[in-house]
């Protein structure tokens, strides 16, 4: 629009090998403004932030511009860029489990980073963390700054790499699916976070994103990427009002909202999954106690609850990873390991869950060879590649030549390889923009009904949940706060806890939004 | 830690005690033994027959096995065979010898590798490259016997600059200058494979370790190359090169060996070479007993090392 | 005035976008996608092999070809070099005691008025074959016996001792007793080698182990239902081979060495046999005589050195 | 012998007082063998520390007075009368007496240190020590040799003699007073001021152990040491051309090279075929390729200056492949292949191997080679277990003539390696060794049967008398040896 816009890319080609990831792109991105980059899993945005930065693996192939104020990135040298890197960008990257180096603390990693721009002694870096994990939610700081980050939850490891990218307080943060991982409460104070930055610095935020709730509780103006090319692009009162592509309608209709959804009939089944007083400590730290949970067969059980409530752990649990200090955990009536055959697992991290030397299509048999599954395993991998909506040919690539929603397919793929009768899934979906959620959700909800499987269905976005489960626990500090059928827990809450989660629900409408969040309407979900 | 090593006690324990069994027995399993050495090419078998009985190797194996380790467990190492004197008194001279040049020779290999490591796993200049591959192949191609002539040609004989070999005539202790100057050419001898070898894989695996995920997390934080290297990757690269360094114990040790007898550095490598030879039974078990404790000991702490190293091995937690 | 950003904006593709149809066929993956499903099918499920195609492939690119080259060039000059020379490597030529490098003689004679040249490349031969088979298979067995250990953790103590113990004899001293156990030769240098090869690997490999191990993959076959010996050879095996190649490269490399100080000690090759080892150790009396005489059996092993580790690099890029 | 003398000093420089001679030796003392004269750290220390009661000079067996002064046999030679010099101390301070002489001599004879002249010893079968300064020895019967033994039995400190098995204190008369042992490092000696002979002009030696052949090289190149033992022939060679360095043949302590021959062999118990394998081999190549002339071929042990040499005997086996093919025709039956045993880390011995394993070929016997290492060799020499043919070096021919058949082990008319044994051999050894002198007609007559009856049996093929040397660097001047190769710095000095 001027010369005064911060980022300007135009005519960005990437591509690898024969892959092209983005096609001739055009965007700018004014001081102080917040774009929302949004578009389908694969689309090409988390490669676009990437390029930004001259971070794109050795194998990318760039072309095309990338104007920081008048200064071009693409094709800068490595030292040029570090200037401009943390300092004058920063970026926050989508999946947080392998963003962040296991073998150092988490306190020492943002201190590093500190350190990097600034000459900062030794003690105030450290201590500039513990603010910076304080500033992004982190509870007891001084505590998790000397952890590791297995020691994190997923949510608490993604507020470490947004930590990260705020230290240096950098003119221009691009922000990859930033808040996948958090629940609704610590994202909305995320979002008040950033927002806050850029209200008073003056940070301009490019915002990557696939949850339409966070677009129109941020962003300024929406651009809407399609197989790496702009289809769409228009302030998100505009868009969001009246879409000008069909793309971008299915997008917004694809929106799980709250709700929409007619109660579920209740199940009486034997139980597929039974916990009974399971506890599991972490050192001092409780983490579950005494937990009791059953789903029944044939049933879906949505587990909600903020980030670090002990989700995971109580699905790790279930999944017989972790062993519980009490309480037993009963998986098909017997030992979760014992039944592993019969039920699928989808983790959290669907990046580091993969074997990065493992083909796509190896990843996915896994199970059927260790089965030693009869009929054609090709076959069959193919047809569950086809019902994730991953291309066929994506069979022979490695985990790494994908992008991070494509990556959490896979997993979900290779959990569902066996028919399980049971599937524990942990935020599947979190990394999916919409319309693949939606395809997701509905593939879940038709396996479901023919096969009649039960599933554990952790998530931290009550909409999905609503719209798949039948029941739904609410997990708060390792306790169960709630239960009871979906639409009960999350449309008439009990607990004041679940009721704080419910309205932190973001609204996939700006205006309503923003009426909400400035007090001005209390519009009901 | 201490209950760590508290638990391993036993069985290195029963380690040594092996040890103990296979190291009696191997040495016996060579033909030829002290007798044979002491009465000389031209005695008679009486003398020999002799000799034998007053070294006690008419005796039965089990029984002398007994009475060694019975010795040992009182504190008594026993005597030498061909040297005569107290075997603690010898060891004790060697160990001081061998100990200041094997660690002279580690901490060398050590400082080259950590830092021509780093700079050839982050270097983007094909000339350093080359330079550095030179340096490996050449170290790792050289072997000892042959570095040790050279140095000894080069800096004794041609320039005459240091010593050619032997310890320092009033001890060790006597003056640091001296005996740098004598420790200088045999370490430098002993450190260059090890260098060679540690420098090689720890810039592998620091190439491995530069392809992670997280090192783009921290350049894209502008955090300087060469603090990635150095800081951030360095950590993950280290239990492999703890591992060999490890294993480069052996290297040393058996290399010590050859150096000591190139330079006249008179420490427990030549002991050993020369008890085998000889067939010097008591020097030869107490020798390698002391090889195999370090050994022991060496991995005792490469295993705590490794936990120290890796948070995740350490704190695994519940599996 | 009007920057890039404009045109941005008002750039978009209507073209391509896919109409109409439901969330699933949104978007034109599906509709290919479908398409295609019956078709042959992804390949490769079967287990990953640890050196795979890209490996392959790597090795003919770029520094594993030149590696390659190296090697070859050596292993070339050990199989039909002999052939080349007019020399046989046992002939003592009546006084050609110690000449110097001639035209007849290009790397001169050995003390036994033997021509250098020809003893060099039969020599070529021994090394080879250690390098070849007696390393990959100390290696094989090591790895096997390293990783197999740490199932258990009372095997994985055990086996750490027993390799404590043979690391702790000095190579030689284990090559003098074996070779007076088994009797002087090419196969007491091909049992030395494996014997000092083992522990060496098996104990790096445990060490790599025990680091992948700790990977959510190894978690994620094991929840699959993956036996440990599935998830060993599948999952921790492949990522653990990284320092296995280096050391492959450098043991391929420098058993020579063990080979050499063996025949000096008269438990090696036997003499009059050609090996590198036995022609460098002569060589070193000479030194001040024939340079080159030394120089060429280092230069031989420099080759292999640089050969195998520039090979062990491309494989591990390829891998990274 | 005259070269020698020349090379190991120049009588025209005055002497200089004072310095500390550095030598160096590539193996280190092995205190229960001081007896056995067996490497060079034992040879040098023996020469400094300890006198013996007669010394021969290195061209003759005529014995010169040392500690005894006079001596004079009667009785057909079984009672020897010596005299001792007076005035001899040891390096305590204590006076030497003739109960030391009797004290050494019964040492000498203990089987447990091995001494190689022990069987001349036990003929002695009482020593008489009728005043301080006189000795008399009763013999069992007259020995030609008596002389060789009184000139090896080196004279010891009864006080102190139990501390030389344990390295901790060498006691003598000698020239130079024992210091310190460090293993595997070195010995120091100081001067003995009151030495007999006059205090030498060196204040001390230095003698250290210097393992590796090439780095004692060079150390003495760079003048770490001024006098080095143990180094190759080829090095040898080389540092004689060197500037301020000369090699030193230790002339008339004499080595012998051969190559034993089992007779119990398959083929070996044919002499034919051991005759056939001494005109094989190429003594002459040997001689100047592996030992670089640093002695001369030989089909008999005698050197030159031996009473038993004999020009004519001695040129009995050249090379002659013609006549061993013949000989192996004779035969009839053809040679299975025959091991050929020796130490493997030894280089001169690893090459003259291998000349010999194509010397054999050529005439048409195969050799396969055994390396072995030292300990096993010695072990096999002395058990008589070598299967096939063996190659090393013996000593013992360059004293008295009958020395070498009741010492030298190979040589041994009784019991030797080669499982050799026939009445004719061991009559002619008995004879030369039951002679009351060494030298003289009659004994030289008793020498030729021997060297007939060596030269017949065939069991030992001898391949030249050969010399150690010392490199020495031109600083240290009047460097002097026995003909046991022990070292004698009496006279040297530094300049
Ligand atoms: N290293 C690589 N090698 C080959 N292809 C790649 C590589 N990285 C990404 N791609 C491909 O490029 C395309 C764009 O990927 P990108 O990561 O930008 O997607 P995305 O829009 O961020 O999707 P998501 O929402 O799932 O994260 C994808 O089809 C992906 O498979
Ligand atoms: N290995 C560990 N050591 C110590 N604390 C741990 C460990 N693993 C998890 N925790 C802690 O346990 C708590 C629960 O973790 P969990 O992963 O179950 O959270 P979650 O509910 O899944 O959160 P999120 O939604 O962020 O993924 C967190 O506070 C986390 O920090
Ligand atoms: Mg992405
Ligand atoms: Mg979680």
């Amino acid at each position: 629009m001027s010369t005064t816009d911060l980022l300007t890319i135009s005519g960005l080609e990437v591509s690898f090998g024969d892959v092209r990831a983005v096609r001739g792109l055009d965007l700018t991105v004014a001081p102080g403004e917040i774009l929302a980059l949004v578009g389908e899993s694969g689309s090409g945005k988390s490669v676009t932030a990437r390029a930004v930065l001259g971070l794109l693996p050795p194998t990318a192939r760039v072309r095309g511009s990338v104007l920081l104020g008048t200064r071009e990135l693409v094709g800068a040298g490595e030292e040029a860029l570090r200037e401009v890197r943390g300092r004058s960008v920063a970026m926050v990257f989508q999946e947080p489990a392998t963003a962040l180096n296991p073998v150092h603390t988490v306190g020492w990693q943002i201190a590093a980073v500190l350190r990097a721009h600034r000459g900062l002694t030794r003690q105030t870096a450290r201590r500039d963390a513990v603010r910076l994990l304080d500033l992004v939610g982190i509870p007891d700081p001084a505590t998790r700054v000397r952890h590791y980050p297995h020691q994190l939850s997923g949510g608490q490891k993604q507020r470490v790499v947004i930590a990260l990218a705020l230290a240096n307080e950098p003119d221009l943060i691009i922000a990859d699916e930033p808040t996948t991982a958090l629940d609704v409460t610590v994202q909305a104070e995320i979002l008040a976070l950033l927002r806050d930055l850029r209200d008073r610095l003056g940070t301009a935020i490019l915002l990557i994103t696939h949850n339409m709730g966070v677009v129109a509780d941020l962003a300024d103006r929406v651009a809407v990427l399609h197989r790496g090319e702009l289809v769409e692009q228009a302030p998100v009162d505009e868009l969001f009002a009246a879409p000008t592509r069909a793309y971008t309608r299915e997008l917004l209709a694809a929106v799980p909202r709250l709700g929409h959804r007619d109660p579920a009939l209740p199940h009486t089944g034997a139980d597929a999954l039974r916990l009974t007083g399971v506890t599991v400590r972490y050192g001092d730290f409780t983490a579950l106690s005494t937990v009791d949970l059953h789903v029944a067969r044939g049933e879906v059980v949505g587990l909600v609850g903020e980030s670090g409530s002990g989700k995971s752990t109580l699905g790790r649990v279930a999944a017989g990873v972790l062993r519980p200090d009490a309480g037993t955990a009963l998986v098909l009536d017997t030992d979760p390991r014992s039944a592993r055959r019969r039920f699928g697992f989808v983790f959290q991290d669907p990046g580091s869950s993969l074997n990065p030397r493992m083909t796509i299509a190896e990843c996915v048999a896994e199970p059927l060879r260790v089965h030693r599954a009869p009929g054609d395993h090709r076959a069959r991998v193919a047809e569950l590649l086809d019902a994730v909506r991953l291309p066929a040919d994506f069979a022979t690539r490695r985990p790494r030549e994908l992008s991070g929603g494509q990556r959490q397919r896979v997993g979900i793929a290779r959990a569902l390889a066996l028919d399980p009768d049971l599937l524990i899934a942990d935020e599947p979906t979190s990394a999916l923009d919409v319309s693949v959620q939606a395809s997701i959700l509905a593939l879940l909800t038709e396996l479901q009904q023919q096969r009649g499987f039960a599933c554990l269905f952790i998530s931290h976005d009550l909409a999905v949940v609503d719209s798949l489960a039948h029941r739904v626990a609410v997990l708060h500090n390792g306790r169960v706060v709630e239960h009871g059928p979906h639409h009960e827990v999350l449309r008439t809450p009990t607990a004041a806890y679940t009721r704080r989660l419910v309205d932190a629900v973001p609204l996939p409408d700006p205006v309503a939004q923003r009426a909400r969040r400035t007090g001005l309407a209390d519009v009901p979900a | 830690m201490i209950g760590y090593l508290l638990r391993r006690l036993p069985s290195a324990l029963v380690v040594l005690w092996l040890a103990s069994v296979l190291i009696f027995l191997l040495i016996r399993a060579i033909p030829g033994d002290a007798a044979a050495v002491l009465a000389g090419a031209d005695a008679p078998p009486e003398a020999v027959a002799a000799i034998r009985a007053e070294l006690g190797l008419d005796r039965p194996v089990v029984a002398q096995y007994l009475h060694w380790v019975g010795g040992l467990l009182s504190g008594d190492l026993g005597r030498s065979f061909l040297i005569g004197g107290d075997i603690a008194g010898l060891v004790a001279d060697g160990l001081a010898n061998t100990a200041t040049l094997t660690l002279a020779a580690l901490l060398l290999a050590v400082l080259t590798a950590l830092v021509l490591g780093p700079v050839w796993a982050a270097t983007r200049n094909p000339w350093v490259d080359r330079l550095l591959t030179a340096f490996h192949t050449a170290s790792v191609a050289l072997p000892t016997f042959v570095t040790g002539v050279v140095l000894i040609l080069v800096f004794g004989v041609f320039f005459r600059l240091l010593p050619t070999g032997g310890v320092p005539p009033a001890g060790l202790l006597d003056r640091v200058d001296i005996t740098a100057q004598y420790l200088v050419l045999p370490a430098v001898c002993l450190a260059l494979p090890v260098a060679g070898v540690l420098t090689g894989f720890l810039a592998e695996t620091l190439r491995g370790e530069l392809r992670q995920d997280y090192v783009t997390t921290v350049r894209a934080a502008g955090v300087r190359g060469r603090e990635i290297v150095v800081r951030h990757a360095l950590r993950g690269a280290l239990p492999v090169a703890v591992t060999t360094l490890g294993l480069q114990t052996g290297a040393l040790l058996g290399g010590a060996v050859l150096v000591e007898s190139i330079f006249a550095w008179p420490g427990l490598g030549l002991l050993v070479e020369q008890g085998v030879t000889r067939r010097d039974y008591p020097v030869v078990q107490v020798l390698l007993m002391l090889s195999v404790t370090v050994f022991v000991v060496v991995q005792l702490l490469t295993d705590v090392a490794h936990a120290a190293l890796d948070p995740r091995i350490r704190l695994g937690g519940k599996r | 005035m009007a920057g890039p950003g404009v045109a941005g904006r008002a750039r978009c593709h209507p073209a391509r976008l896919p109409g109409g149809a439901g969330v699933a066929d949104a978007v034109g993956d599906g509709v290919r996608r479908r398409a295609v499903a019956d078709r042959r099918g992804p390949r490769g499920v079967g287990p990953p092999d640890p050196v795979g195609r890209q490996e392959v492939n790597a090795l003919l690119r770029g520094r594993g070809l030149v590696g390659l080259v190296l090697v070859g060039v050596v292993a070339l000059a050990g199989l039909v070099g002999p052939l080349l020379v007019q020399w046989d490597p046992y002939q003592q030529i009546p006084d050609a005691n110690l000449l110097g490098p001639s035209a007849a003689h290009p790397l001169g004679t050995d003390d036994l008025n033997r021509d250098v040249l020809a003893r060099l490349l039969s020599g070529i031969r021994v090394d080879l074959l250690i390098s070849l088979t007696a390393v990959p298979l100390g290696a094989l067995i090591g790895c096997a016996i390293g990783a197999l250990a740490t199932f258990t953790s009372a095997l994985d103590v055990a086996v750490q001792r027993l390799f404590d113990v043979l690391l702790a004899f000095p190579q030689l001293i284990l090559a003098v007793g074996l070779a007076a156990v088994i009797g002087p030769g090419t196969t007491s240098v091909v049992i030395v080698v494996v014997a000092v090869e083992i522990p060496i690997f098996g104990r790096l490999l445990r060490s790599a182990v025990l680091r992948v191990r700790e990977a959510q993959f190894v978690t994620a076959s094991e929840v699959i239902g993956g036996g440990r010996g599935h998830v060993l050879r599948t999952h921790v095996l492949p990522n653990s081979l990284e320092p296995v190649v280096v050391q492959l490269a450098l043991s391929m490399s420098v058993a020579v060495f063990i080979e050499g100080a063996m025949s000096v000690l008269g438990i090696g090759v036997s003499p009059p046999d050609p090996s590198l080892g036995a022609v460098l150790t002569t060589s070193l009396r000479y030194l001040d005589l024939n340079p080159l005489f030394a120089l060429s059996p280092l230069a031989v092993t420099a080759l292999l050195v640089l050969g195998f580790q520039l090979i062990a690099q491309a494989a591990n890029a390829a891998r990274g | 012998a005259v070269d020698a003398r020349t090379s190991a000093g120049d009588p025209s420089a005055a002497p200089e007082q004072g310095g500390v001679a550095e030598v160096g030796v590539n193996l280190d003392l092995v205190p229960a063998n001081v007896f056995t004269n067996s490497n060079a750290a034992i040879t040098t220390l023996v020469g400094l520390v300890y006198d013996n009661l007669v010394h021969y000079d290195r061209d003759s067996l005529d014995p010169k007075p040392a500690l005894a002064t006079e001596w004079s046999a009667t009785d057909g030679g079984r009672t020897v009368t010596l005299k001792l010099r007076q005035g001899v101390k040891f390096h305590t301070g204590r006076p030497f007496t003739s109960a030391d002489v009797k004290f050494s001599l019964a040492t000498y004879t203990d089987p447990k240190w091995n001494g190689q002249l022990i069987s001349t010893a036990k003929v002695v079968t009482a020593v008489e020590t009728p005043a301080p300064d006189q000795v008399v020895l009763r013999l069992d019967h007259p020995v030609s040799n008596l002389f060789d033994l009184l000139a090896t039995v080196p004279v010891i400190d009864s006080e102190t003699a139990g501390d030389i098995a344990t390295g901790k204190r060498f006691v003598g008369t000698g020239a130079f007073a024992f210091e310190s042992w460090r293993p595997n490092t070195d010995l120091t000696f100081t001067r003995n001021a009151d030495y007999w002979d006059g205090a030498p002009h060196l204040d001390g030696v230095h003698v250290r152990v210097v393992p590796d052949g090439q780095s004692l090289l060079a150390a003495v190149k760079s003048g770490q040491v001024h006098l080095a033992r143990g180094i190759g022939y080829r090095d040898a060679e080389a540092a004689a051309s060197t500037p301020g360095l000369r090699s030193i043949p230790l002339d008339g302590a004499e080595l012998q090279a051969y190559v034993g021959l089992n007779v119990t062999a398959p083929g070996l118990d044919d002499p034919k075929v051991r005759q056939a394998v001494a005109y094989a081999l190429d003594r002459d190549r040997i001689i100047k390729e592996v030992f670089r002339d640093k002695g001369y071929p030989a089909s008999l042990p005698w050197p030159r200056t031996s009473p038993a040499y004999d020009e004519e005997l001695d040129g009995r086996y050249r090379r002659d492949v013609g006549k061993a093919k013949a000989l192996l025709a004779e035969h009839g039956a053809p040679v299975p292949e025959i091991p050929l045993a020796y130490v493997g880390n030894d280089p001169v011995f690893t090459a003259i191997a291998q000349v010999v394993q194509n010397n054999l070929a050529e005439a048409g016997i195969t050799v396969k080679l055994e390396p072995v290492d030292s300990t096993q060799f010695v072990k096999q020499l002395i058990g008589a277990q070598f299967p096939g043919l063996w190659t090393t070096n013996h000593s013992w021919a360059q004293l008295s003539p009958a020395t070498l058949t009741v010492s030298a082990y190979p040589f041994n008319a009784r019991r030797n390696a080669s499982h050799f044994s026939s009445p004719e051999y061991t009559g002619a050894a008995e004879a030369a060794w039951k002679l009351p002198a060494a030298t003289g007609p009659e004994a030289v007559a008793a020498y030729r049967k021997v060297s007939e009856q060596l030269l017949d049996g065939g069991f030992l093929a001898e391949i030249g008398v050969v010399l150690e040397q010392f490199v020495a660097r031109d600083a240290l001047q009047g460097v002097d040896w026995s003909r046991r190769r022990e070292l004698d710095l009496g006279k040297a000095h530094l300049r």
